[in-house]
Parts: C-alpha cells; structure tokens; sequence
C-alpha cells in the first residue's frame, strides 16, 4: 500500500495529527502511530497485523483536527462515535482502508514467537520457513466479515476487495463449546474465566466506545456497584457494568478481546448482545441512527404487554 | 444516631407482626440509638414520642416501619422537621400493606418485617439532608369541559378572584346536563337551573371561555403548566355573530343534530341550540357544500353581521396555569356492538334513555311530545330495560352506571305524565336508590304512576307485527316474559368521555380500567389526579349524579383556591443532580430525559457537563439509570441508596 | 554441581507439593497463548517456552488480600471495633520462574521487608515470603522485548532464587542459592554431575547511563511527555505485570450490618482514579503526566533513593501492551548518556 | 384436492340422511374430498352417556378423535352437535391431565386428540371461493330471503368452540349470499329450538320452535337455513305438530346449508333429499324453489 | 432445595406497581414471604445493573415492575425500561442465570389481585428452576 503514505501526508495539510500505524521492531508488527509531520508520515505501514482499532484515540483527541485511517470496522466506531455526539464529523478526516482482514497476532506469535517478522503473502502467513494457512490465524470478527468497505470515509486507500464477504463464521473452538453449555455451566464458565481477570481495564481502554475513561463508575468508590477486590465474582460484575454500557453501542471491533492480557473471551457476551439488539430493534452499533436505548417512537413501539 | 419506630397499627400490624422482636432486632443494628415499637405512630402521641426520643437521644435519621409511605410519608416528614430534622432523613418501611395484611404465619412475617427494616437502616445511612426550593405559582387556572362540573369549578374558583379559563369541545358550555328534560328526584327543569350559571359564565370578569377548544400540549408542572389550547375553526367570527340563526335557517346542507342526540337533522352552519352560551354559530366542514366542492355562500351572503369567514384557521393559544381542573364529564356506552340480541340498532323505536331524554324535553325535536321515530305515533306501552352495558360481565362491563335506576325512574314518571294512558316497564337486576329522596321517588313512580317493575334480564328484542317483543326473564316469578311495546328505550350506561384518556395522558394523569380518570385515593384524595396540581370534578372520575358532581366540583375548586391563593409553591427537592467531576460529557441523560430538563453547562477549566434544570426536572430518574459513570443522581433515590437497600436485602 | 534428570522433575513437583502449592507456568484453556503461574497438579503441562503475563510477584503480593477483618460491637451508647488479624496458611513453591522476576523479589523484599526495623516491615508480605521457595529455570533463549542484559547480571541474576535450573542435555543442572535451596538441591532425586553450565541469553541492551538526571531534564517538558504517551491506552497492564511494580490501594468493605474486612489490592499509576483527590483535584490529569511518572519512578526516583532501577528487564510491559507501546523507545528518546 | 376425515354421526346416517346427501353433493361440486371416519362411534351427545355418568361422555368422543388422529389433519363434523361433542371433549383432554389418563387407559394407548374439527360452515368457508361459487350459481337464489338459524351449540360455548359470535353469528352468510341469497335481520339466529326436550316435554319445544318460525315470517323470511339435524328435526318435522298445537298454518321450509347451495348450485330438490322434509309436503310455497331450476 | 426460602427482589415503580402492590395488601391476599420490595419512582429508574447487582448479591429472582405501557407517570419511563429490561432478559442465558429467575411486568394501582397472582406464579416458576437445577 504504497499509496497511503502520500495520502496521509496530504491529509496532513488540514489535519494537526494522522493516526495510523508504524512498525514496532521489537514486536514484528505493526502498532498503532501518531503522524504529525510529513517526515513521520514516511514510517506507515499498512498490513494484515494493523487490528487496532484507532478510533478509540478520537474522543481524547475531540480537541483537534484528525485524520485517521480506517478499517471498515473501525469505521463503524468512528461513525458510531459520530452518531452519539462523542466526536464531530467535521473534526475527523477518514482515510477508509480496505481491509484484507486482520490476523491475530497473537496466534501468529504462538505459531512463530514474539518478535519474528510475520510476512503475509497469498493466503499463507510465512516465517523463517514455517507456514500457516491465513484463516488459521485470522481474527474472529475478520471471518465472515460484514464491513470490509468503511461506512465512513473522507478518500480510500486500496483496491476494494472484489470477493464476496465471506459467510458469517459457524461457531468454532470456544463459541462452540460456549454455545453448547448449559445456563449453570456458563455461570461457572464465567466464573473460571474472570477468576484470572487482574482489572488491569485494558477492556475499557481499548474500548473507543467506552467514553468515560477517566471517571468510570467501576473504579469509583461509590455507589460501588463491584466491590475493587480483584477476586472473580466482582471482576465479572465489573465485565457486566462495561457489557451493559455497551448495550446497543458495541460495534463488535473485538478491541477488548485482543487488548486483555489474560484471554478473556470477552467477545462471547458482547456477541450475544449485539445479536439480541439487531433481532429486537433491528439495529446495529455503527450507523447513522443513535443507540436504541437512548432514543424511541413510542407509536412505534408496539410490543406486546405480556410475553 | 438512627431512631427507629416500629408501628403497631392496632392490631393491624401487631396481629401479625410480632412488633417488639422487630424492635429488639433493629436496637442492634449497627447505629441504631433508639428502637421503640408504638401503638400508633401516626397519631399525635406516636409523633410526640419521634420528637422526644430525637431530643432525648439527638437522633439524626429516622427509620419507621408502618403503612405504606403512599399513605403516610408526607404525614412523617412533617413530624421530622416539627423535631427540627431535616424530613428526608426519615424512610419508611412498609410492614402492613406489603407485610402483616399479605402473611399469616407470625413467625415469617416477623421475620419479613425485621429484613425490611435492616434494608432501611441501611438505606438511610446514605440520605442527605434535602431542601425544596419555592417557585411562584401562576394565578390562573384551566377547567377543561363545559358541563355543569366545569361550569361550577370555574365559578367558584373565580369566586376567589383567581381567573379562570373554560374550555370546551363543543360548540356550547351546557354539556350533558343540558339535554336532560327534568331531573331526579325534584323533577326540576334541568335547563331551568342550568341556564342562568352558563350565562354567569359568559358574563364572568374573570372566566376566559372557549368553545370549539381542546387541549394540546401540556408542558411543566403544578404551579405553572404552559398549555396549548387548539381553538378549531367554526369558520364563523365570535364576536361579530348575533345568534341570529338566519344562516342555519338559509344553509342547505344538512348535518346531525348532536344536541339532540340523532334524533333528528340540524344543518352544517348552525347553533348548538337555542340556549347555546356563547350564542354564536358555527360551520361544521364536513357536512358544508362549499367545503366539499360546491359553490354555496349562501350564509356568508346572508350574514347581517358579516361574521363567516371561510378562510379561518384553527388557532393555537399558549397559556400559563397555575392548575388544572379536569371536568370532561361522561360519554354514552355504545350498546349496538355487544348486544346484538337487541337488534344491532336496527329497530328504529329501540332508542337509549339519552334519546327519550330529548323527547322528552319541551326544546327537543318533538317539542315535548312523545313520538316514536319509526312512524310518530304516540307509543302506549313502553319498555324500559335497565342496565344494559352496566352490570354486564359478558360485555366486558362489570360496573354500575350509579344513575341509570334513577333516570328509567324518572322517565317512567314522566312518561306516564305526558302520556296519561300509558303503560311503562321497566327490567331491572337492582333497584339502586341510596340518595336523599331516591327511594321515596322510585316508590313514587310504582305507585303513583304505576310503572310496572320486572326484576330480570332481558334476553332478546324482536319485531311482531308493528311492535317490540321484549323477552326477558321475571326473575321473581320465575318465569320468562314477552312485552309487547311501541317503543323500547335501553339505559345504556356512562363511559369516559370520547378523548378523555387522551387528555389524561396529556395530563400526565392514570385511568382506571374502566377508562375513567383516577384519583389518587379513593377516600382521603378523591379530587387529586395522580400529577400534582391536576384535580377532578364530575363525571370524568367516575360515573355520578348532578349532586355529587356538583360537590366534588365544589371540592376541586377549593382545592385549586387552596394550591394558588399562597402564591408560590414548594418544589420538590427529589429531582436529579449532577456531580460534575464525575460527568463523562457524554449527554446520554439528555437523550432519556422525557422533560428536557438535562442542559450544556461549561465548567471553568473548559470541561462540559451536564446540568439538570431543577424546575423542569420531574424527578423520574430515568436519567439515573440511564448515566454510565453514575454523575447524575436522583435525590432520594440514588444508586448509593437504591444499593444499600439492596445488598442489605440479600445479606 | 547437582543434577537432576528430566525425568525426576515431576517427582520433585510432588515432593514439593507435599506441604506447599507448587505454581508452575500454564497455558490457560481456550486461551490462544496466556500463560498464567497455575497450582500445578500431576500431569499438568508445564510451558517454559512462552512467556507468563504476570510475574509470580502475586504470590508474595496477591492482587488482592484482607489484611483483618473487624466486628463494630455496641458499647453503651457508642459502637466500638474490634479487630481480628488473618493469619497464613500455606507454605507455595513456584516452579520455572524466570531469573527476571526471582530478582524483582528482593527488590520487594527491600520495601515490605525492612531488617533494620527502621522502615515498613509488613506481616502479611512477611508471612508469604517466608513460605515461598522459589526455583528459577535460567534462560537458554529470549525474544526481542526482553532487555535484562541492560542490567547488572542479566539472565545470570541469581538474586531471589533459592535454586536454579540450567537446562542441560537430560536434564537441569541445579545451583542452590539458599539454604532452602541447598536442601533441596541435597535430595536423592538429585545427582552430581560434572556438565558445564550452558550459556545464557543474551538479551537486548539499552543505555541506562545517566538515565536519572535525563529523566529529570527532560520532566518539565510536558509536550515530549504527551507525544511520547500518547499511543497509551493509560490501562493498567503494565504495571500488574511488572515484576517490581508494588503500589496497592486500602477498602473496607462491609460483609454484614456489623462485620467487613480491610483489603489491600493492587493499584497502578496508569489510572487517573491513582491520584484523584478527594476535592476532586488530580495532579496527574493526563496520561501524559502518569506515563512520566510511571518511568520516572522506575529509573530516576527509585533508583535515587534505592539504589537500583525499579525493572529486571522482563519485557512484558512490551509483549503484553494493547497498544503496542515499547518502554525502550522512551529511553531511547530521552537522549544518549 | 384437499381431503378431510368426516364424521356424519347418527343423525346424518338415520334421520338426516339428506343432510349427508346434500353435503357429499356440494363437496364434490367443489373437489372437497371426504373420507368417513373408520369404525366411528356415538359422538357422545346421545343420551346415553349423560344417563351413564362418568367419563362416557368424553371418552365416545375421545374415541373417534383418536381414530381420526391417524388419518388426516382435519375432520369435519357436519352435524353441530358432534361438533360441539368433539370439540368440548378436545378442550377438556388437553386441559385436564387426569382425565387423559383415565381416557388413555381406556383406549389402552396415548390418546391422539389433536386432530383439527371443523364444522361444515367452517370447512365451507374454508374450500369455497365465494367469486367461484358466485360464478357458478349465476343468482339462481336470487330474490330468495333465507332467514340463517345457527342454534345453540355451533357457537356455543364460545371459550370451547372458539368459532363466531355467540350472539350474532355471521359465518354462513357470505356463503348464502355468494348463492344470489339476500339474508333479511333475523334476530333469532341462536333462540332456542326446545332441543332435546321434545321426547319428554313436548310442549316446550313446539313452543320454542313456533316463535322462531313466527319471528322468521315477520322478518319476511322465505325459508331457513340451518346446519344442525335436531334443530331441522323440531322446525320442519314438528311444525305440523306447532299448527296442530297453536291453530296456526305455517308452511316455512326449512333447509340444510348443503341443500341451500345444493339448490344454486343447480342440484334439483330430488337430488338434495329435500321432497322428504315435512314442511314443504304441507308448504304452497314450494313455487320458490320451482324457480331455481329454470335459472 | 425443597423448602429452601425463595428471596426475590422487586424493583416497583411509585405510581402503579408499588401501589398495586399496596392495593392486593388492602385487599389482605396472601403472598408467598420471600418478596421484597425496592420502591423506585419509575420503571425507567430500574437500571438493568440493579438487576444483576441482585443476582450476584445471591437474589434467587428479580422483579421489576411499572405503569402498563402508556400509563407511565412520566410519559415514557416504562417504555425506556422494557427496551433495556427485554434485552437483559435476553442476556441472561449467556450469562449463566436462568431467565426464568427474572421478570418485567405492567401492574395498574388497582390491579391488587394482578400483583398477587404475579408474586405467586413467579415465586413457583423460580422453584420450578431450584428443584430442576
């Protein structure tokens, strides 16, 4: 994507800051950048390990100009930020990436260990003469992807992808374990899982619709809705406070997922979430339209009483 | 120090609650000075024993298990600030309602009643002294409806020099009192006592009247509600019209006669009738030539006063209001559709006890005389049926119309006056006569005017040979009857006003299941509407005579003189708040708020936040639940609280 | 030197789990790579290749511990508290902690541990040590985020351990470091052999010289610390990570009307909540300030009044970021020594 | 073609013969297949099981809808008294475990009782198309007023029947009128006929039946449609028996729904079964259905 | 647990709930003793955390209860409130917590018998969920 660097630089004569990403020589992947000036703006990079989502840098960032670039997914937060009054559309320049789908380095580095160059080329992901096939590695939300085009953008960048998105994934390794449990064995599934939970709030922070960030009511002191012990039953209410602020306003990035440092499968309950919202209000986080729970018509709303 | 007062109610809560352990239990929790159990806490020894142990023991919150706060609440806080607390120190606890009235065992309801309290000793170690602002109230109120409960409301409260504004739908004030020929148990001349209080009305200093007038938008809240008021276009100028009636004489097109309940045809530009106040015309569109397409001005030709105006457009007035006085009255129940055993409306000379009520009025269609619709004969036999559409579980009407026994009375009466050798019937289930006068007037019309009462239901009403079988069941003979009568009229019962669940939600006022407005108790609040400020008179609370319309009218208005005679209110410190060092700036609270009360604030350092502007703000707490780090708060109702309880609940 | 053969370890584990829990590097079910220190339990596969995402610093500093529990009791008019101390329990043995965080324990033991009795000695931290029997694997291989090498002894570091395994062909060469260690080192599942220690990693280096005083010069300059933090995400993970992080946060919390327990859980200066004053002042508003107060404590403060930088080199705040931040670039942008 | 068991139950194959006859007739017309109900038995309205007691009552009933579960989805039961036996015995097994237990020890099996019963202005209503069935009695009943007599227990009770308004039944009527029929207000659509009580007190039923005819030819009325045989038996069979009693001269045909649009249908009197029924043996009003043939 | 006691929290708005429930106490029916009630001003006020803060408090049912739709005191509260509380109730399987152990519902103030029965069935359906788990 050779194209992107002078876009960005062009960008730059409206913009104070480009977001996008840099190689990190230490990691073999890319990580995300700030690009003020036309000189830094010659370090972008755009591969199949850019899974950050960079939107989550827009509402601190409400006081500038903006440029950044864009997967189809995150252009979903951007628009979802937009939507609820958190960032201005005249304060973002979006340069709309097409995206080839990202590949979860974390597996990648299982597979090659951290640090070793990951050289994706043809549907493999090569290193020092290991292979594996790309879907093998492929993020969860980039399988089945429904947004590989930016619903936003100011100029694109990229071929678009001639190919069909591919089915939405049939549920594999946890999902399917997830989906197949019982209601008890969720309730100690979770229960095992947040147990190594250390509230370290990567989550949150690597969440660009969790908006509140500094004054989060999980880490007040009151009302105390989860005690601060970092023991598992108040780690999951403190997941649950998150989901529930989520409700309706998720886009389903996975940012949370890949950013928590103990693999929590955190996607599990904002996926059933994001599923229950579409199906009751036909409405998915990302659009145009607010969150159906901060706006209603009530002649609209002709559910039955009793269910 | 927590004080915590334990009611026996009598014996209503001790017979079940065992009140002494629930005190002993809540002397040892943690805070607790003062536990006692009293007989009556809300008489005045039960709150002079509040007030000493608060100075004895320099309490500083209240916890006290009772009634339910919807009972007494308002009654304690006033006890607490008499003791020189603050009054939302002070929770409640309801041990009777929800405890000691819905459980037997001793043992679990004690039990029970011990949680409760423990939840509220909790709670309120999270209450902070509140204080209620003072904001002016509007002098002025809003009767809405023109009948004689509107009419009386409206009189009385400008009697107390508060101005008033009367709105009606209809064309004419009068309402349903005015269609009535005589009325029980006197047997006076309804227009006769009606007519001079809707001319006081007209000429009233400080009552503002409008006809052809509905509400349309309620905004804010007691002490000053702004109101829309849709003034509909009648295409005729009020004030330059004389009543002169020559243009409903000259307009072609003719239209029903809603005064005279169908019975026969009016025209499309017309007076309401003869007594109409104001004395003006008004053009129904619907039914005018040239307003469907037809070239006719013929009224606006003929109008010596030149009041009709064609091009006239409905008119929306905004005003402010102090309080709101609803009087919509009743509206008839629909019987064609559930009894179609009665022919479905289809015998012209079965006709509702409000249409006879027109027949038998001297300025009705038949100018007094009883004539039966289908060919104008002067009935002999007349069948009146009782309840239809009351009492009536299998139509989906269980209640009772409260007048239906008196009138049928009443026209049976005065049947028999008009017509000597007639011969009325009357099906009842009850007969229903509990007012001063009621029975003496029911046994007048058996006796006296020999009406013939057949207790039983009326199953079915059919055609023979020119007149009406009406079969039924005498259900003290034990027999089925046949009535053969020349006209059959059906006390059809009282519903809601068309429109007035509308208004009610308007109002931000309930309805009862039976569509009528609610009051917010039954014996101690029977005026009030469950939003504050908003009161009821007459029929439109629930089906009633003209007497006790007339009192709870009476009622409504020295309520309404009550609320704005002190010219400013106390507002309610139980509205949200926001702590802006904990607001994300994200407004989601503005975007749930259903009252606009949630505004931009920006704080020095440039932060923006939001704001709740107090006198807006209804307390709902919407906003609350709705805030994601927990900056907005409910007075009175914050998550602190809300948690306290329930983690205490659940310990 | 002693030797212990492949094929002995697990007989060591259940030697050592006869009367401690013995944690040992886990790949977590489901988990694409985390790697947690788990209660070992016979047949449980041990991974010594990849790297933990915590360090074994929790189990002498546990993310969260009551420290006493307390009963409000009616006296009269007045409540009085009485308070009742929790006591320890269990003796734990970590097995294959790497060298990095053996080190960063007595870099602890200096702050909760102070033998002069003239500074914080804490019984609770007290207790866990003394009960913990630490057995490092050294490291043969690393990966480009760790930098122990910039330091003193690198993978050698022997400091913390009681006893250190060298992979060797067949087995573990084992170096006592302690008494403890020596102990263990003398059981029959061990051998004397005469192999030569395999050489250790090498990691990347980076200049620390001066690192203080360029800290400091370059505090005030609060833009440089904005365009350095302003990839972060400002969560908490790296300082949980951190072997040698140590800041924590006191709560009561209520268990019953009358009863409730005092807790000490981990805090992390990444968070804006670290510094909000109660009058609803911060001092560190910005991820910016916290990111300078962050390196500035590990390698100016802490080194100025300690005399050792706060970090071993471990590299998991690099591995482990969500935002792909790297500590190294910092230092290496504050100029050269 | 759509087929459905059918139920004709004792009134259909004895006294109503012509009510079957009718009806397999204007079925056929209308590719309506029928497949009578194997080995069916008493539908539990006779007065056996109610003389009996106990659980006889749901069990003949529950018998036959077991028999009809193995075959297709629905069954039509013309007679609405075997209707209303189904479909009461239908609520009650599916409301009340211990009498399905009781019945599924008796039929010795789990007991299928799910099967769809319809009655036959249902199953008409269902299978004509009134364009279609316009298009093809080209108005031969037109001037023709049928008063619809629905009775009692088609549509009643309504919670168990679930079909039309108690008290003011319609369903038959878009049939009739697509039949060229104008249908006069007739408000004894559902007054009692006297039922059963005409073996042990007569005098209630010629009673009853007399003002339903009365009320008819006050409505102009030319002739009745109903779709219940005891309803038929005691207007058409007994009205003699009423002119005997009362000294009156009534002469009002009475018809099966079938008959009616048998009748505009084409299909002659003969054919329908109509020359058995008493009340045009004695009727000069037959003249009217002389007519619809020459249409 | 057979005879284990049923603890269930109801989350009841001010206006129509709370006095429906006030209403069936006036009318002295018996309910089973495990409820207990969290007076809130409206049914909008119910925050889903509320809900869930019970269930991990160990409550074995929650209740939240309001105005029937159109009835809400403040317009539009009860209506919010369904929005966030049917989606809540949809979670709940995911999260390990029986649905049965949780319902909404429109309770009049004068629909006393309503409340009553509703406390009562839903007191059974959650020990229907205790005896089967």
């Amino acid at each position: 994507m050779e194209e992107l660097i002078p876009i960005i630089k062009k960008a730059l004569e409206q913009v104070d800051v480009v977001l996008g990403w840099a190689q990190s020589p230490a990691a073999g992947v890319a990580v995300p950048a700030f690009f003020h000036t036309p000189a830094e703006a010659d370090a972008a990079v755009f591969d199949s390990t850019c899974a950050h989502n960079l939107a989550v840098y827009l509402p601190r960032l409400a006081d500038k100009k903006v440029g950044i670039v864009a997967k189809g997914c995150d252009a979903r937060s951007i628009a979802q930020l937009i939507a609820e009054g958190a960032v201005k559309r005249s304060g973002v320049f979006v340069i709309g990436a097409s995206c080839p789908g990202m590949i979860d380095v974390k597996k990648a580095w299982r597979c090659f260990g951290f640090g070793k160059q990951v050289c994706d080329a043809a549907g493999k992901v090569a290193m020092e003469g290991k292979t594996v096939a790309r879907e093998e590695i492929l993020l969860w939300k980039c399988r089945g992807c429904r947004d590989p085009e930016p619903v936003i953008c100011d100029v694109t960048v990229g071929e678009a992808s001639s190919e069909a998105p591919a089915p939405p994934a049939e549920p594999a390794g946890i999902r399917k374990r997830f989906a197949a449990m019982t209601v008890a064995e969720r309730r100690q599934f979770w229960q095992d899982q947040f147990s190594r939970c250390i509230r370290c709030y990567a989550c949150r922070e690597a969440c660009p619709l969790c908006v509140c960030r500094d004054v989060c009511t999980i880490q007040a002191h009151e009302p105390g809705w989860a005690g601060a012990a970092v023991d598992s039953p108040q780690s999951w209410m403190a997941q649950l406070i998150r989901v529930n602020h989520l409700a309706g306003r998720c886009t389903g990035c996975e940012e949370c997922e890949r950013a928590c440092p103990v693999g929590i499968p955190l996607m599990l309950l904002l996926e059933e979430q994001n599923d229950v919202v579409e199906e009751l209000f036909g409405y998915r986080a990302g659009g145009e339209a607010k969150p159906p729970f901060l706006t209603f018509d009530i002649k609209n709303d002709t559910w039955d009483e009793e269910r | 120090m927590l004080g915590v007062f334990i009611c026996q109610c009598g014996t209503n809560i001790s017979a079940t609650v065992d009140t002494g352990a629930v005190a002993a239990a809540a002397a040892g929790m943690r805070g607790v000075a003062h536990a006692e159990s009293i007989q009556y806490t809300c008489s005045d020894p039960g709150q002079a024993a509040i007030g000493a142990a608060v100075r004895e023991k320099r309490l500083d919150r209240i916890v006290i298990a009772a009634c339910s706060p919807r009972m007494h609440e308002a009654t304690f806080r006033r006890a607490l600030e008499r003791a020189g607390l603050n009054p939302y120190m002070m929770e409640m606890v309801n041990i009777r309602e929800q405890c000691s009235w819905i459980h037997a065992d001793t043992g679990e309801a004690t039990m029970k009643a011990v949680d409760l309290v423990r939840k509220a000793v909790a709670r309120i170690r999270a209450h902070v002294p509140l204080q209620g602002g003072k904001t002016a109230a509007v002098r002025r109120a809003l009767v809405i409806g023109g009948g004689i409960a509107g009419i009386r409301a409206a009189l009385d409260i400008s009697a107390a020099g508060i101005p008033v504004t009367l709105v009606e739908k209809s064309p004419s004030i009068g309402g349903n009192m005015a269609r009535l020929d005589k009325t029980f148990p006197t047997l006076d001349c309804s227009s006769c006592i009606l007519t001079p209080l809707m001319v006081e009305i007209k000429q009233h200093d400080h009552i503002e009247l409008m006809t052809n007038a509905e509400v349309d938008d309620v905004r804010g809240l007691v002490g000053d509600f702004q109101i829309d008021i849709r003034r509909r276009s009648t295409c005729v100028d009020e004030e330059k019209c004389t009543g002169c009636m020559i243009c409903q004489e000259k307009c072609p097109a003719p239209a029903p006669d809603d005064f005279n309940a169908g019975l026969c045809q009016s025209k499309a530009i017309s007076v309401a009738f003869p007594q109409a106040v104001p004395l003006v015309a008004s053009l129904r569109k619907q039914y005018c030539r040239r307003f469907n397409g037809g070239k006719c001005r013929l009224c606006q030709k003929l109008c010596p006063a030149g009041a009709v105006d064609y091009g006239q457009e409905d008119e929306v007035v905004s005003r402010s209001f102090g309080a709101v006085v609803a009087a919509t009255g009743y509206g008839h129940y629909d019987w064609t559709g559930s009894y179609p055993t009665f022919g479905k409306g289809l015998y012209p000379d079965v006709i509702t006890s409000a249409q006879y009520e027109r027949l038998l009025s001297a300025s009705g269609p038949t100018g007094g005389l009883i004539r039966r619709p289908s060919d104008g004969a002067e009935p002999r036999q007349v069948a009146f049926v009782s309840c239809v559409g009351s009492r009536d579980e299998s139509a989906g009407r269980p209640q009772c119309c409260s007048v239906g026994c008196m009138y049928t009375a009443k026209q049976a009466i005065l049947t028999k006056e008009h017509i000597p050798d007639s011969q009325s019937y009357i099906f009842y289930i009850d007969m229903r006569a509990g007012g001063k006068n009621y029975e003496e007037f029911v046994r007048r019309a058996q006796t006296r005017y020999g009406a013939i009462f057949i207790r039983g239901r009326v199953g079915r009403i059919f055609p023979r040979r020119g007149k009406l079988v009406v079969m039924g069941t005498d259900t003290l003979a034990g027999d089925q009857v046949e009535i053969e009568a020349d006209l059959v009229v059906l006390a059809a019962g009282l519903t809601a006003a068309p429109g007035a669940g509308e208004l009610a939600r308007k109002l931000n006022i309930a309805c009862d299941e039976t569509g009528f407005m609610a009051e917010e108790h039954p014996k101690l609040r029977p005026v009030e509407a469950a939003a504050a400020g908003v009161f009821l008179a007459g029929a439109c609370q629930g089906p009633k005579d003209i007497p006790a319309t007339v009192a709870q009218a009476g009622a409504a208005a020295a309520k309404v003189i009550g609320l704005l005679s002190r010219g400013e209110l106390e507002t309610s410190p139980m509205v949200s708040a926001v702590n802006p060092s904990r607001c994300a700036g994200c407004f989601k609270c503005r975007d749930v708020c259903p009252f606009g009360a949630i505004d931009k604030d920006r704080l020095a350092d440039g932060l923006v936040t939001a704001r709740v502007i107090e006198s807006l703000c209804r307390g709902c707490g919407i906003c609350n639940a709705a805030c994601p780090p927990g900056a907005i708060s409910l007075n009175g109702y914050t998550d602190k609280q809300l948690l306290a309880e329930l983690v205490e609940v659940l310990r | 030197m002693r030797f212990i053969p492949e094929e002995n370890i697990t007989a060591l584990l259940l030697r050592l789990s006869e009367n401690a829990t013995v944690w040992a590097p886990q790949v977590v079910r489901d988990t694409v790579n985390t790697v947690l220190f788990a209660p070992w339990r016979e047949g449980a596969e041990i991974e010594t290749g990849l790297y933990s995402a915590l360090p074994v610093k929790g189990l002498v500093l546990p993310a969260t511990e009551r420290l006493f529990s307390f009963r409000y009791h009616r006296a009269g008019e007045r409540e009085k508290i009485e308070i009742e101390v929790d006591e320890l329990r269990e003796r734990a043995a970590v097995f294959a902690a790497r060298a990095c965080d053996a080190k960063a324990l007595v870099t602890l033991d200096a702050l909760f541990l102070d033998g002069s009795g003239r500074s914080y000695n804490d019984q609770h931290y007290r207790a866990r040590r003394g009960a913990l029997t630490v057995i490092t694997l050294a490291c043969t291989s690393c990966d480009s985020a760790c930098f122990c090498s910039s330091f003193e002894d690198g993978a050698a570091a022997t400091a913390g351990s009681d006893l250190i395994f060298y992979p060797v062909s067949g087995g573990f060469l084992a170096e006592a470091v302690s008494a403890t260690g020596r102990e263990l080192a003398a059981l029959d599942l061990f051998q004397e052999s005469n192999l030569e220690k395999p050489p250790l990693a090498e990691t990347a280096k980076v200049e620390l010289a001066r690192l203080g005083q360029r800290l400091l010069d370059k505090f005030d300059d609060i833009d440089f610390w904005r365009r350095t933090a302003e990839g972060c995400l400002s969560c908490g993970y790296c300082s949980y990570a951190c072997p040698a992080c140590h800041c924590f946060n006191i709560f009561d919390e209520m268990e019953s009307d009358r009863a409730g327990g005092r807790y000490r859980c981990w805090d992390a200066c990444m968070f804006y909540a670290y510094t909000l004053e109660s009058s609803g002042h911060n001092p560190r508003p910005e991820a910016a300030h916290r990111y300078r107060n962050r390196l500035a404590h590990k390698f100016s403060y802490f080194p100025l009044n300690r005399g050792e930088f706060l970090c071993t080199g471990c590299g998991r705040c690099i591995r482990g970021c969500p935002a792909g931040r790297d500590v190294r670039d910092v230092i290496k942008a504050l100029g050269a020594g | 073609m759509s087929v459905y068991s059918y139920f004709p139950g004792c009134s259909l194959s004895s006294s109503a013969t012509e009510y079957d006859k009718s009806f397999r007739l204007v079925a056929g017309a209308f590719d309506i297949g029928l497949d009578e109900l194997e080995d069916w038995n008493c539908c539990g309205a006779s007065p056996a099981p109610h003389h009996w007691g106990g659980d006889l009552g749901i069990l003949l009933p529950a018998r036959n809808l077991h028999i009809a579960g193995a075959g297709h989805d629905s069954m039509v039961a013309p007679c609405a008294g075997c209707f209303n036996r189904l479909k009461y015995a239908q609520h009650e097994l599916s409301h009340n475990d211990e009498l399905r237990r009781r019945t599924e020890r008796a039929l010795r099996e789990p007991v299928r009782y799910q099967t769809e019963v319809l009655n036959l202005v249902q199953l008409l209503n269902r299978e004509i198309d009134p364009g279609d069935l316009a298009g093809r009695t080209r108005g031969r009943l037109s001037g023709i007023a049928l008063g619809t007599y629905y009775g009692c227990v088609l549509v009643r009770p309504p919670e168990i029947v679930l079909y039309d308004d108690p008290n003011d039944p319609v369903k038959m009527e878009p049939l009739l009128k697509a039949a060229g029929a104008t249908i006069p207000h007739f408000p004894f659509k559902t007054e009692c006929c006297g039922s059963y009580m005409g073996l042990a007190r007569k005098e209630i039923v010629l009673k009853a039946s007399r003002r339903i005819i009365e009320v008819a030819l006050e409505c102009g009325v030319d002739a009745l449609v109903t779709v219940c045989p005891l309803c038929h038996q005691n207007l058409d069979l007994r009205q003699q028996q009423i002119n005997d009693a009362f000294g009156t001269d009534y002469h009002l045909p009475v018809l099966y729904l079938t008959q009616a649009l048998g009748l505009a249908l084409g299909f002659s009197p003969e054919e329908l079964g109509i020359d058995a029924h008493l009340s045009l043996g004695i009727s000069h009003r037959t003249s009217s259905f002389d007519n619809t043939k020459k249409a | 647990m057979p005879g284990k006691d049923v603890k269930i929290v109801g989350f009841l708005c001010n206006w129509c709930a709370y006095a429906g429930a006030d209403m069936a106490g006036m009318a002295r029916m018996e309910q089973p003793a495990g409820m207990r009630i969290i007076r809130v001003p409206c049914s909008g006020r119910v925050d889903p955390l509320l809900v869930l803060k019970a269930f991990q408090e160990g409550a074995d049912g929650v209740l939240v209860s309001g105005c029937h739709p159109g009835d809400c005191h403040y317009g539009s509260g009860n209506y919010l409130a369904r929005r966030r509380l049917e989606l809540l109730g949809r979670m709940l399987p995911a999260l390990g917590i029986e649905p049965e152990r949780f319902h909404y519902t429109w309770v009049s103030a004068s629909e006393g018998a309503r409340w009553a029965e509703i406390v009562n069935t839903f007191t059974e359906a959650i020990k229907d969920v205790d005896e089967g788990s």
